[in-house]
């Protein structure tokens, strides 16, 4: 599973892309997001309030009951600010 | 048409080429965005900004984008539309994004143009982190974007 | 700024000038009107216009003009405006007028914008004749826009 | 005081612009507005429907009521199609 950081999530992580295989109970957004956040510190920091975190599943916007599975490519970011 | 790019755009060749040789169009609405030099409602309170970078997701952007504008083309009889979007370092007084929608009537134009800003401003995968007199900073997202956006919801 | 003229505009050039040396501009909203080459809403029911005629009040149009754009500077805290009238005859497809605003915000430039289409159309005094393939026509006054002008009404 | 007529009202009457001497008791714009009326056929066609006649009375737009006197600039036309 390929997993893609930005903006302050990419700096407090200190990566901005990794490729990961997380335990086979991780099924959905919600359970990856804490299994993240025990790889350490800078994912603790990162993760520790959800309600500024955006996640994309294959590019698409994603809920955390929504499913992960190997081979996708999940995107971690903060609210977007363009424009 | 969409467009992710890091370099400027020229504002009047971008319009006129998405006229040139129509007459069916009887108004064409356009946004540019530009990098205001000071952060927040005021400027007299806010902190200065010299530059900003823009980070994007690219592939997820270009998909966003297009997926915004063909909503757009569904909600409102468009002749034709338009959004310029750049990454990068840009400098104060530099152009961020140019959206344009023509139509036959002006309201349609007008109307598609600015739920084109709003959602762009909601949903597409862009960050920017401004270079304020103080270092830098993550902008962070604007309940008041959040609320403009939730004007178009169905 | 406001302008009557016979001669076409370069929207390029225009926005660029309104906007030139200034970092305290975030958002820049536009509007172009163009000659339409059908009458009325729909294009298939329409009849053809092959060109129209405006024909305008040379001293009340500029005094309306810049009451007008006085009056968007007053309800918004614009950093720019700008309103280019034509008049004479145009072609299909030719610019008839530009409308521009720019502000710290973007709801402010639209807003700004839309009203100054709004209040023109319905209180400058321009007259449209319209060259269709039944022959010259003066265009009436669309009850659409007297409520969109509506909107602003204080 | 001189009058000016614009778009169908100066087709109509046939004039752009006249300068005419109303008798003493015009001194209103609805006064102004019967007496023309009276001029000819042509000025009688274009002002039988004041429902889509609009006055400007030394540049600005004005109502039935509002009052006109000599040396005013008073203007006819139609309601404004521009933009």
């Amino acid at each position: 599973m390929k997993i893609l950081y930005f903006a302050w999530l990419r700096q407090r992580i200190g990566s901005a892309e990794e490729t990961v295989t997380p335990p086979p109970e991780v099924t959905s957004v919600g359970a990856l997001l804490a299994w993240l956040a025990t790889r350490g510190p800078g994912y603790a920091e990162a993760l520790k309030d959800l309600s500024v975190v955006r996640v994309a599943v294959n590019q698409e916007f994603a809920q955390a009951g929504d499913a992960v599975k190997a081979g996708d490519e999940v995107a971690l970011f903060p609210p977007v600010t363009g424009g | 048409m969409i467009r992710v790019q890091r370099e400027d755009f020229d504002i009047g060749a971008e319009l006129d080429k998405l006229t040139a040789g129509r007459s069916d169009i009887g108004g064409l609405a356009s946004f540019t965005g530009l990098v205001r030099d000071f952060v927040g409602m005021d400027k007299a309170a806010g902190a200065d900004v010299s530059a900003m970078t823009l980070e994007h997701y690219p592939g997820m952007t270009e998909k966003r984008l297009a997926e915004i504008e063909a909503e757009a083309n569904t909600r409102w009889p468009l002749s034709a539309s338009l959004i310029i979007h750049r990454y990068g370092k840009l400098t104060a007084g530099e152009r961020i994004v140019l959206v344009a929608c023509a139509a036959a009537h002006r309201e349609d134009a007008f109307a598609a143009c600015q739920f084109l800003m709003d959602w762009l401003k909601t949903s597409a995968p862009f960050w920017k982190q401004e270079d304020t007199a103080n270092g830098p900073r993550w902008v962070e997202a604007d309940a008041k974007d959040d609320a403009l956006a939730a004007r178009w919801k169905t």
